[in-house]
C-alpha cells in the first residue's frame, strides 16, 4: 500500500515534469507546425545556463532561473532569424530537416564548450523530503510541479485570452490572410519560436538541478515532449499537460507493476493505442470539414 | 536516347566499382552507405508519395537485421504459454533474408492498419514509438536477442545456387554486388509503383484525401502497400547489413539512423525516384570526408550546418532543384 | 620513423567524457614514451577514433585504422558491445587490440586471439569482492544494475558470489541507459528489508540515482560496481546524498601510496594535474595509460619491423608494472580452441566519508 | 424527364445529422430518378452540403437510411459508394493541388483502370496498354469542360473558375451514375455561367443523373427537372422551378425580392 | 485616393496583369468585372500588397505602397476581403472577427461592431462559438465580410463577395455596402454578379486576359453591347 501511494506520488511529480517539458513544444510544434527538434537543446541549453550561473557566478538560483529564459528566448529568436525566416512557405518536413541540423550542430557546439562531464546544479531547496505519512517527496520537484502548472495557465491564457495570443494562431492558420487582418507576422513567428524556446529552456533550468545537466539530456526529453504534446492533440494546451500526467502514471506504474526494462515501452503503447482511438489526439481543436 | 546512355554510363561505373577503388574501406563505406540508401528509397515511397513520414523505419530495418540473425544463428527461448521451451536450429542466412523481408513487411503492413486513420505528426509519433518499442523489446527480451549483449559471430551471407554452387560471402566484393542488385531491385520496383496509377493514388492520398475518397480511391489500402513495400525493403537492407557487419545489438534501432535516412530523402528531394539517392551519397560520404580533416565534435557541427544549408537554399530538395535549373536551361516541360 | 597505434574511443554522444579521459591518458602515456627516446628508437604516434558510442561506428573506424592508417595494433574499444563490433574486424585483418575498458565475458571468450583484455571482467570483479562480505556485514542485497552488458553482467556474477557466500540475493531491477528518472525504481526497493543495493551504471545515473535515493528518504548501505564511477564527481554532484556509499575501484589516485605502483601513480598524478585536466577523469584514464603503457612494452620485444602478428605474438609475453598492477596476460576461452588474452586485474574498494574518499580494508 | 414510374435510383428517407447540440438536418426524405436533374436549395446552413456529405459516406446520418440503386450505403465507404457511380464535387474548391490539371484528371480516372500491385510491379504489357487508354480518357474529360488548353498548368496556378471546372471533370472521370454537384457555377459570371449550363446539358446526354445545389437561380431555374427547398435542415418545397419560384415560404426564407429581377 | 499606374504582375513565368491602370476616387463604389483568370484578384492582391508588382506603382492617399508589406498597407486603412473566405478555421466566429478589428484601438467602437455584425447576419450570432472551420460555406463568406468591415477602413476591397450566397442574402450584403458607402467608405469591388453590380456602382472597369480593356460609369457599361453580350448573358 505505502508503495503504491508512493508511486501515485512520483507519478504526479513526474508528471508535472513531463508537462514542464511539454509546453514550449505546444507553441512551436502545435500552433506554430514547425517540427522543432532545437527543443531538446533549448531545454539543455536552459539546464547549462543555470549551471553556469548558479555554480560558477555564485547567483541565487531565483535570479538564475528568469536570466536563463531570457537567453534561450534570445536564442530561439536567433533561430528563427537565421534558419526558419527563410524557410518560410517551404514544407513542413524541410523545415524539420533544418531544425534536425540545428540539433544535431547546437549538440556538439555545447559539447566543445561545456565537455562531455555531467554538471550538476546546487538547489536552494532542502535535501531531505518532505515526507506524508510514509510517502517522501522531494522538495524541489514539488517546486518544479507547481512551477509547471503556473506556466502551462500562462501559456493558456496568453493563446486563448491575449491578442498576442490570438495573432498568433491566426498567423499559423492563414499567414497571408492574417497579414491582411494588419498582424506583422514576421514579428509574430519570431516571437512565438523564441518564447516556446524560452519555455523550453525553462524546463531545462528547473529540471537541471533536478537531474545532471549533460550535452544530450536534451534527447530524450525532446521524445518526451513530442510524445506529450501529440498525445494531448496539436495546439491544445490544457491537452499537453493531461497527455504529461498520462503518460506520467502509465510509465510509473508500468515499470512499479510490470517491469522496469519495459518502463518506456508501456508508456509508447499507450500512446500508440489513445492514438488508434483519438486519430487527433485527446483535445484537438476542431476546424476541419469536409464540402 | 541520352537518358538511356546515361543510365548504362552509371551501371558501368556501378558494376566496375569494387576494380578502380583500390582501398577496401571506401568500398566498406560505399556498402554501408548503400544499405542506408535503399532505406532512404524506401522511405521515400512512403513520406514522397503517400506524403506520411515515419519516423520508425529503422524499427523495419533492425527487424530485419534480427530476424535474418536470428534464423541463421538459431535460438532457444521458453515458451510463451505453458513451460517448455522453443529450439530453432540454425539454417541459411539466405532463408534469413526471405524471412527479414516477409517479416518486416508483415510489420509494416501492421503498423498500416494500426495507424489506418492516423496522419501527420500523429503518424509521426505513432511510428517513432513503435520503433521504441521494438528497440526496447530487443534490449529486454535477452533469451532471444541476448539483449544488450548483442547477437555477434553472425554467419555471413550464403548462397546455394544452381549453377554459381554453395559459397559464403566473406569478402567486400560479392557483399557489395549484393546490395548493389537490391539497390537496383529496389529501386525498379519503386520506380513502375510510382509511375504508374497505384502511385497516382497514393499521391492522391498525399494531396487530397477526401477528394481522392470521392474519386472512389481506398486510401488505406493504397496506404498499407506501401507501408507493406517500404518495411520489406528495409527488411531486406537489414538483413544484408547484419550479414556484413556481423553483430547486431539493440543500438541498430537508434533513432539518428531514422534521421539520417530522412536527411537522405528530403535533401535528395522526396517524391524523386533518384532523390534518396543523392542524398545518401552525400550524407554517406561526408561524414567520412569530414573523419579527414576535422576534430570528432566538429564533424558533426559541420554535418548539421550542411544539413540546414541544403534546404535553406533548396527547400524542395537538390534533384527538383536540378531539374528546374535544368528545364529552365532547355525550355523542354518534363 | 614512427609506430602508429589506433586508438578507437567514444568521443562523442552520451558516453563522450569517458572516451576523452582514456584518450587523455593514453596520451600522457604516448609522450612519456617518446620524451624518453620511443620503443626500440621509434617514436610512436596515436591515431585516434571517435566511434561515436556506436556499434556500427565502431566498426567502421576500426576497419578504417587497419586498412586506411595501416595501424599494427589497436586500443579500445571502450564498451563492450563497441568492442565486439570491432572483433570481427581484428579477425578479418589479424590485427591484435587491448581491451581497455570493457567487461562483457564474453569477449575473451567468442574465440578471438586478438584481443588482450587489461580490464576486469565482471567475474574478476566479484571474485575479488569475496572477502569484503563479512566485514561489510552484508545479509540481504538487491540489484540496480543498467541495462547494457555491462549491468547485466555485472548483476549475474555478483549473484553468484553472493550466493555462494550465503548472501541472500532480493530484488534485481534493470533502468534504461538513458533513464534520468530512477525513483520508481527506488521506490520498489525501498520497499524491501534487504541491507545492501548494489548499483552498476555510468557515473551520470549514479549521480541521479543517489539523489533521488536520499530524495526517497532511502538509507542502507549502498556499493557500486564496475570502476568508472568517480566518488570525486560524485562527492561535487551528489553531496550529502554520496555519503556513507561504497565504490569498487581499479586505481585510486587518493591514496597513491595504497596503489600497486605508488611512484608510478603519483608520477601520472603529477602530469595529469600539470595538464589541467579534471581530476575526477584519473578513474578512467588510467585505463588508457596502462593499455598504451602494455602495447609499448609489447613492441621493446619485437624485432624489426613490427608487424600486427609480431605485436600479437609478443603481447603474450608482456609482464609490466603499471597503474592497476603488474600487467600479464593469461589465455581465456581456452574450449573455443582461439584463446584471448585477460589480465587479472586488481580491484579496491572506497568509502565516501565526510565528503572524503578513504579505502574500505 | 422524369420517370415517376420507376425504381428512384437515389432514396433519402428521413435522414437527420447532428453535431453535437447542433442540428444540421433535421429530417429529410426524397427521391432522386434516373435522368433526372434535381436541384437542392435553400438558405445558407441550411445542410445541403451535408446532405452531400451524409449521401456519400463522408460520415454518417444520425438517423434515418440512403440508399442508391437498391442498395442501403449505411454500411458502405466513401469510396465504395464512388465506385457504386455515385460522384460528388466540393463545394470550397478541391484538387490535388500540386498536381497538372491532366494529372489531376488522370487520378480522378482510378476506377477506370484495373492495375494490380503484383501486375503493376512486375509492369505487364497490359498495364501498359490500360496506362496509355486512360491518358486518352483525360484528354477526351479536358476537351469536354473546355480545359484542355491548360492542361499542363499546375491545378493551383488556375484561375478560381477554371478550378471549378476541373472539379467537374474529376468527378466525371469516376464514371458518375449520379453526380452531385456543389455549387459548380460559383463565381462565375452569366457567360461563363451559359457555357455551363451546356456542359450540363452534354452531361445528361451520356445519360448522367444529376442532385444540383446552387445559389445562382437563372441556372437551377434554368436547367432544374425538379428543384427542392432545404430550410433549416426540413424539406419546405418540392415541386418544379416554377412552383417553387413562386411558394411564398421559398420567397421569403431564400430567394427574397430581387430574384425576378436577376434572372 | 487609389491610384495603379501600368501596373504589370506575374506569378513565375505567366503575366497576371499587364499594363492595368486604374483609379478609385475619395467615397466612390467601383467594380471590376471580367472573365475567370482575367487578372480582376491578382489586382486586389496587389494593392493589399500580397503581391508585389513586377513594373509600375501604386499609391493610397498620395503615398507610394507600390512595395510596402500587407501589414503596413492595411494599417493605412484598407481592408480586402479576399477571395475563397479565408476564415481562420480553428478559430471562433467570434474570435475571427476580434481579428478582423486588430488594428483598432477604440474598444467601445469595436463591441459596438460586433453588435452591428450579429444584426446584418444573425446566423452569425446563433453560431458565434463555433470554430469558424465548421461553418458553412455560405456562413463562412458572411464571416469574411463582417471581418473585413471590422477594421472600420478607408478603402474596403471584396473580392466576389455574392460568392456562394443565397439571393435574399446577396440583396442584403449589396444593400450594406451601400450603406458602408454612404458612411464615408471607399469601396473597389470585384464582382461576377456583373449585373447587380454595374448597377450599384459609381464606376467600372472591364479586364480580359490581363488587360484593362474597358471603363466607365456602370450605367455606360451596362448598355455596352460588348459587356452585355460577353458579360450579362444578354
Ligand atoms: N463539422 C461541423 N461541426 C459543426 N457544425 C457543422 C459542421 N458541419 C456543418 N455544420 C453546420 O451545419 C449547418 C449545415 O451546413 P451545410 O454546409 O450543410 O450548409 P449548406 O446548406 O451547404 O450551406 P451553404 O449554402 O452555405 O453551403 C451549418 O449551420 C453549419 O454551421
Ligand atoms: N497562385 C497563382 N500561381 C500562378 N498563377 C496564378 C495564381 N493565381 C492566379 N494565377 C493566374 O493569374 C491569372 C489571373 O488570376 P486571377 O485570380 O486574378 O483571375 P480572376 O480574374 O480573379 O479570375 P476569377 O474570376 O476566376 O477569380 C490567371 O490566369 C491565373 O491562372
Ligand atoms: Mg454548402
Ligand atoms: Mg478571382
Amino acid at each position: 500500500m505505502d508503495q503504491f501511494l508512493q508511486h501515485i506520488a512520483n507519478a504526479l511529480i513526474l508528471g508535472g515534469t513531463y508537462a514542464l517539458l511539454g509546453i514550449g513544444l505546444t507553441l512551436i510544434l502545435g500552433v506554430m507546425k514547425v517540427v522543432n527538434f532545437t527543443h531538446g537543446e533549448l531545454y539543455a541549453f536552459g539546464g547549462f545556463m543555470a549551471y553556469y550561473f548558479v555554480s560558477h557566478l555564485g547567483w541565487n538560483f531565483f535570479i538564475a532561473l528568469p536570466t536563463a529564459i531570457m537567453l534561450g528566448i534570445l536564442l530561439g529568436a536567433l533561430i528563427e532569424r537565421l534558419v526558419l525566416r527563410s524557410m518560410r512557405g517551404a514544407d513542413i518536413d524541410s523545415t524539420m530537416v533544418a531544425m534536425i541540423g540545428c540539433w544535431i550542430a547546437l549538440q556538439n557546439i555545447s559539447l566543445l564548450i561545456w565537455g562531455g562531464v555531467a554538471k550538476s546544479v546546487s538547489t536552494p531547496f532542502p535535501t531531505e523530503p518532505l515526507m506524508i505519512g510514509s510517502v517522501a517527496v522531494s522538495w524541489l520537484r514539488l517546486f518544479v510541479l507547481v512551477a509547471a502548472i503556473g506556466l502551462i495557465i500562462a501559456s493558456y491564457v496568453l493563446l486563448q485570452r491575449t491578442s498576442l495570443g490570438k495573432a498568433m494562431r491566426a498567423t499559423f492558420q492563414d499567414s497571408s490572410t492574417a497579414s491582411l487582418m494588419g498582424i506583422n507576422i514576421n514579428f509574430i513567428y519570431t516571437a512565438t519560436f523564441a518564447l516556446g524556446s524560452g519555455l523550453a529552456a525553462a524546463a531545462g533550468a528547473l529540471l537541471g538541478p533536478v537531474f545532471v545537466v549533460t550535452t544530450t539530456m536534451g534527447n530524450l526529453a525532446a521524445l518526451k515532449a513530442f510524445s506529450i504534446v501529440i498525445l494531448g492533440g496539436l495546439g491544445s494546451v490544457p491537452g499537453a499537460m493531461i497527455g504529461g500526467f498520462i503518460l506520467a502514471f502509465a510509465e510509473e506504474l508500468g515499470s512499479g507493476y510490470i517491469s522496469s526494462g519495459y518502463r518506456d515501452a508501456v508508456g509508447f503503447i499507450l500512446i500508440i493505442l489513445v492514438l488508434m482511438f483519438r486519430p487527433t489526439g485527446l483535445f484537438k481543436p476542431r476546424g476541419e470539414r469536409i464540402g | 536516347m541520352k537518358k538511356l546512355a546515361l543510365t548504362l554510363v552509371v551501371l558501368l561505373v556501378l558494376v566496375t566499382l569494387p576494380y578502380w577503388l583500390a582501398d577496401q574501406y571506401y568500398l566498406h563505406i560505399v556498402i554501408t552507405t548503400g544499405l542506408f540508401i535503399v532505406g532512404a528509397m524506401s522511405l521515400n515511397l512512403l513520406l514522397g508519395y503517400t506524403g506520411q513520414l515515419n519516423l520508425g523505419h529503422i524499427a523495419f530495418f533492425g527487424i530485419g537485421a534480427y530476424v535474418s540473425a536470428l534464423t541463421s544463428l538459431g535460438f532457444e527461448i521458453a515458451a510463451p504459454f505453458g513451460d517448455g521451451t522453443i529450439v530453432v536450429e540454425p539454417s541459411s542466412p539466405f532463408l534469413g533474408f526471405v524471412l527479414a523481408t516477409i517479416i518486416a513487411g508483415l510489420f509494416g503492413f501492421i503498423i498500416g492498419k494500426l495507424s489506418f486513420k492516423i496522419r501527420g505528426a500523429y503518424f509521426v509519433i505513432v511510428t517513432i514509438s513503435f520503433a521504441e518499442v521494438t528497440r526496447l523489446v530487443s534490449l529486454n527480451w535477452v533469451d532471444l536477442t541476448q539483449g544488450p549483449l548483442a547477437l555477434n559471430n553472425i554467419p555471413p551471407m550464403a548462397y546455394n545456387l544452381p549453377f554459381l554452387g554453395e559459397g559464403e560471402l566473406w569478402s567486400k566484393t560479392p557483399n557489395y554486388y549484393l546490395v548493389l542488385a537490391l539497390a537496383i531491385v529496389c529501386y525498379i520496383i519503386i520506380r513502375r509503383i510510382v509511375q504508374s496509377r497505384v502511385g497516382r493514388a497514393m499521391i492522391a492520398l498525399r494531396e487530397n484525401e477526401p477528394l481522392a475518397v470521392s474519386a472512389g480511391i481506398n486510401v488505406t489500402r493504397y496506404l498499407n502497400f506501401a507501408a507493406t513495400t517500404s518495411a520489406a525493403m528495409a527488411g531486406a537492407a537489414g538483413s544484408l547489413y547484419a550479414h556484413y557487419i556481423r553483430i547486431i545489438d539493440p543500438d541498430v534501432f537508434l533513432f539518428i539512423y531514422t534521421v539520417t535516412m530522412v536527411i537522405m530523402v528530403i535533401t535528395g528531394g522526396k517524391g524523386t525516384l533518384i532523390g534518396p539517392i543523392i542524398g545518401g551519397i552525400i550524407f554517406g560520404i561526408l561524414p567520412v570526408g569530414l573523419r579527414e580533416v576535422a576534430g570528432p565534435e566538429v564533424q558533426w557541427i559541420v554535418y548539421g550546418v550542411a544539413m540546414v544549408l541544403i534546404v535553406m537554399f533548396l527547400p524542395q530538395g537538390i534533384v527538383p532543384a536540378i531539374q528546374k535549373w535544368w528545364t529552365r536551361r532547355t525550355g523542354s516541360e518534363t | 620513423d614512427t609506430v602508429k597505434i589506433g586508438v578507437n574511443q567514444p568521443l562523442t554522444g552520451p558516453i563522450a567524457a569517458s572516451g576523452n579521459y582514456v584518450l587523455e591518458g593514453a596520451k600522457i602515456a604516448a609522450d612519456e614514451i617518446n620524451a624518453a627516446g620511443g620503443v626500440n628508437g621509434n617514436k610512436i604516434e596515436l591515431v585516434v577514433e571517435d566511434n561515436k558510442g556506436n556499434p556500427t561506428e565502431s566498426a567502421n573506424v576500426t576497419e578504417k585504422l587497419i586498412v586506411r592508417d595501416k595501424v599494427p595494433v589497436i586500443l579500445g574499444a571502450w564498451g563492450s558491445t563497441l568492442t565486439l563490433a570491432a572483433m570481427p574486424k581484428l579477425m578479418e585483418y589479424k590485427v591484435p587490440m587491448v581491451v581497455e575498458t570493457s567487461s562483457s565475458v564474453k569477449i575473451t571468450k567468442s574465440g578471438n586471439p586478438y584481443v588482450f583484455r587489461i580490464a576486469p571482467t565482471s567475474a574478476i570483479e566479484a571474485d575479488n569482492f569475496v572477502e569484503m562480505i563479512k566485514p561489510l556485514g552484508i545479509k540481504k542485497a538487491d540489484m540496480l544494475v543498467v541495462n547494457n552488458d555491462w549491468g547485466r553482467g555485472a548483476a549475474a556474477e555478483f549473484r553468484r558470489v553472493l550466493e555462494a557466500n550465503g548472501v541472500e540475493v532480493g530484488k534485481e531491477l534493470i533502468m534504461d541507459a538513458a533513464a534520468q528518472d530512477m525513483t520508481s525504481q527506488l521506490s520498489e526497493i525501498k520497499g524491501t528489508d534487504a541491507d545492501t543495493l548494489f548499483v552498476t551504471t555510468a557515473v551520470e545515473q549514479l549521480t541521479l540515482l543517489l539523489k533521488q535515493a536520499q530524495s526517497l528518504g532511502m538509507d542502507r548501505q549502498i556499493i557500486t560496481t564496475g570502476g568508472s564511477q568517480n566518488p570525486d564527481q560524485l562527492i561535487d554532484h551528489a553531496g550529502s546524498a554520496a555519503e556513507g556509499s561504497k565504490h569498487l575501484l581499479f586505481f585510486t589516485p587518493w591514496v597513491p601510496e595504497e596503489t600497486a605502483n605508488p611512484e608510478m601513480a603519483k608520477a601520472f598524478i603529477a602530469e595529469w594535474e600539470k595538464r589541467g585536466l579534471n581530476k575526477a577523469g584519473l578513474t578512467e584514464s588510467f585505463r588508457g595509460y596502462d593499455g598504451i603503457k602494455t602495447i609499448a612494452a609489447a613492441l621493446k620485444k619485437v624485432e624489426g619491423e613490427p608487424t600486427a602478428e609480431k605485436i600479437t605474438k609478443a603481447l603474450w609475453e608482456v609482464d609490466l608494472p603499471a597503474l592497476n598492477g603488474d600487467i600479464t596476460f593469461r589465455k581465456d576461452g581456452v574450449e573455443t580452441g582461439k584463446p584471448s588474452a585477460q589480465y587479472d586485474a586488481n580491484t579496491y574498494l572506497v568509502e565516501i566519508k565526510d565528503g572524503k574518499v578513504v579505502m574500505v580494508q | 424527364m422524369t420517370q415517376q414510374n420507376q425504381e428512384p435510383l437515389l432514396k433519402v428517407s428521413n435522414v437527420a445529422v447532428h453535431f453535437g447540440g447542433l442540428v444540421a438536418i433535421a429530417d429529410m426524405s426524397f427521391d432522386l430518378y434516373p435522368g433526372e436533374l434535381l436541384s437542392l436549395i435553400g438558405p445558407n446552413g441550411a445542410g445541403k452540403t451535408t446532405a452531400f456529405n451524409v449521401v456519400t459516406g463522408f460520415f454518417p446520418p444520425t438517423k434515418g437510411t440512403v440508399h442508391f440503386q437498391g442498395v442501403n450505403l449505411g454500411d458502405h465507404k466513401t469510396h465504395e459508394i464512388a465506385a457504386m457511380g455515385l460522384v460528388r464535387t466540393f463545394q470550397r474548391t478541391s484538387l490535388f493541388s500540386n498536381e497538372t490539371a491532366f494529372d489531376n484528371v488522370l487520378t480522378g480516372l482510378h476506377l477506370q483502370g484495373k492495375a494490380s500491385f503484383l501486375g503493376t510491379i512486375l509492369s505487364l504489357p497490359s498495364m501498359r496498354r490500360e496506362e496509355k487508354a486512360l491518358r486518352e480518357q483525360a484528354w477526351e474529360l479536358l476537351e469536354f469542360v473546355g480545359l484542355a488548353h491548360r492542361a499542363n498548368e499546375q491545378s493551383v496556378s488556375l484561375a478560381y473558375g477554371e478550378q471549378r471546372l476541373l472539379g467537374v471533370a474529376i468527378a466525371l472521370a469516376a464514371k458518375a451514375k449520379l453526380l452531385l454537384l456543389d455549387e459548380p457555377a460559383a463565381g462565375m459570371n452569366s457567360a461563363e455561367t451559359h457555357v455551363f449550363m451546356e456542359i450540363l446539358a452534354k452531361i445528361r446526354k451520356r445519360g448522367i443523373s444529376i442532385l444540383l445545389v446552387e445559389h445562382d437561380m437563372p441556372l437551377v431555374m434554368g436547367v432544374s427537372d425538379r428543384v427542392i427547398v432545404l430550410n433549416y435542415g426540413k424539406i419546405i418545397a418540392n415541386g418544379t422551378p416554377q412552383e417553387v419560384q413562386n411558394n411564398p415560404d421559398v420567397i421569403e426564407a431564400y430567394l427574397g425580392q430581387g430574384v425576378k429581377q436577376h434572372a | 485616393m487609389l491610384e495603379l499606374k501600368n501596373v504589370v504582375c506575374r506569378y513565375g513565368k505567366v503575366n497576371a496583369l499587364v499594363d492595368v491602370s486604374l483609379s478609385v476616387q475619395q467615397n466612390e463604389l467601383v467594380t471590376i468585372i471580367g472573365a475567370n483568370g482575367a487578372g480582376k484578384s491578382t489586382t486586389l492582391k496587389a494593392i493589399s500588397g500580397l503581391l508585389h508588382p513586377v513594373e509600375g506603382t501604386i499609391h493610397f492617399m498620395g503615398e507610394d505602397i507600390t512595395n510596402a508589406s500587407a501589414q503596413q498597407i492595411i494599417s493605412m486603412g484598407i481592408s480586402h476581403c479576399p477571395e475563397g473566405r479565408r476564415v481562420f478555421p480553428e478559430m471562433t466566429v467570434h474570435e475571427n472577427l476580434e481579428i478582423g478589428a486588430y488594428t483598432r484601438k477604440d474598444r467601445n467602437g469595436v463591441s459596438d461592431d460586433y453588435e452591428k455584425m450579429y444584426d446584418m447576419f444573425p446566423r452569425l450570432k446563433e453560431r458565434h462559438l463555433q470554430a469558424a472551420g465548421t461553418l458553412s460555406g455560405g456562413e463562412q463568406q458572411m464571416l469574411a465580410i463582417a471581418r473585413s468591415l471590422m477594421s472600420r477602413p478607408k478603402l474596403i476591397m471584396f473580392d466576389e463577395p455574392s460568392l456562394g450566397l443565397a439571393p435574399n442574402i446577396v440583396e442584403k450584403v449589396f444593400e450594406n455596402i451601400l450603406q458602408v458607402k454612404e458612411s464615408g467608405t471607399t469601396v473597389l469591388m470585384v464582382e461576377q454578379n456583373a449585373f447587380a453590380a454595374l448597377d450599384m456602382c459609381d464606376r467600372a472597369y472591364l479586364y480580359e486576359s490581363g488587360h484593362m480593356t474597358l471603363t466607365g460609369t456602370g450605367k455606360e457599361m451596362i448598355n455596352d453591347p460588348h459587356v452585355r453580350h460577353a458579360y450579362l448573358g444578354g
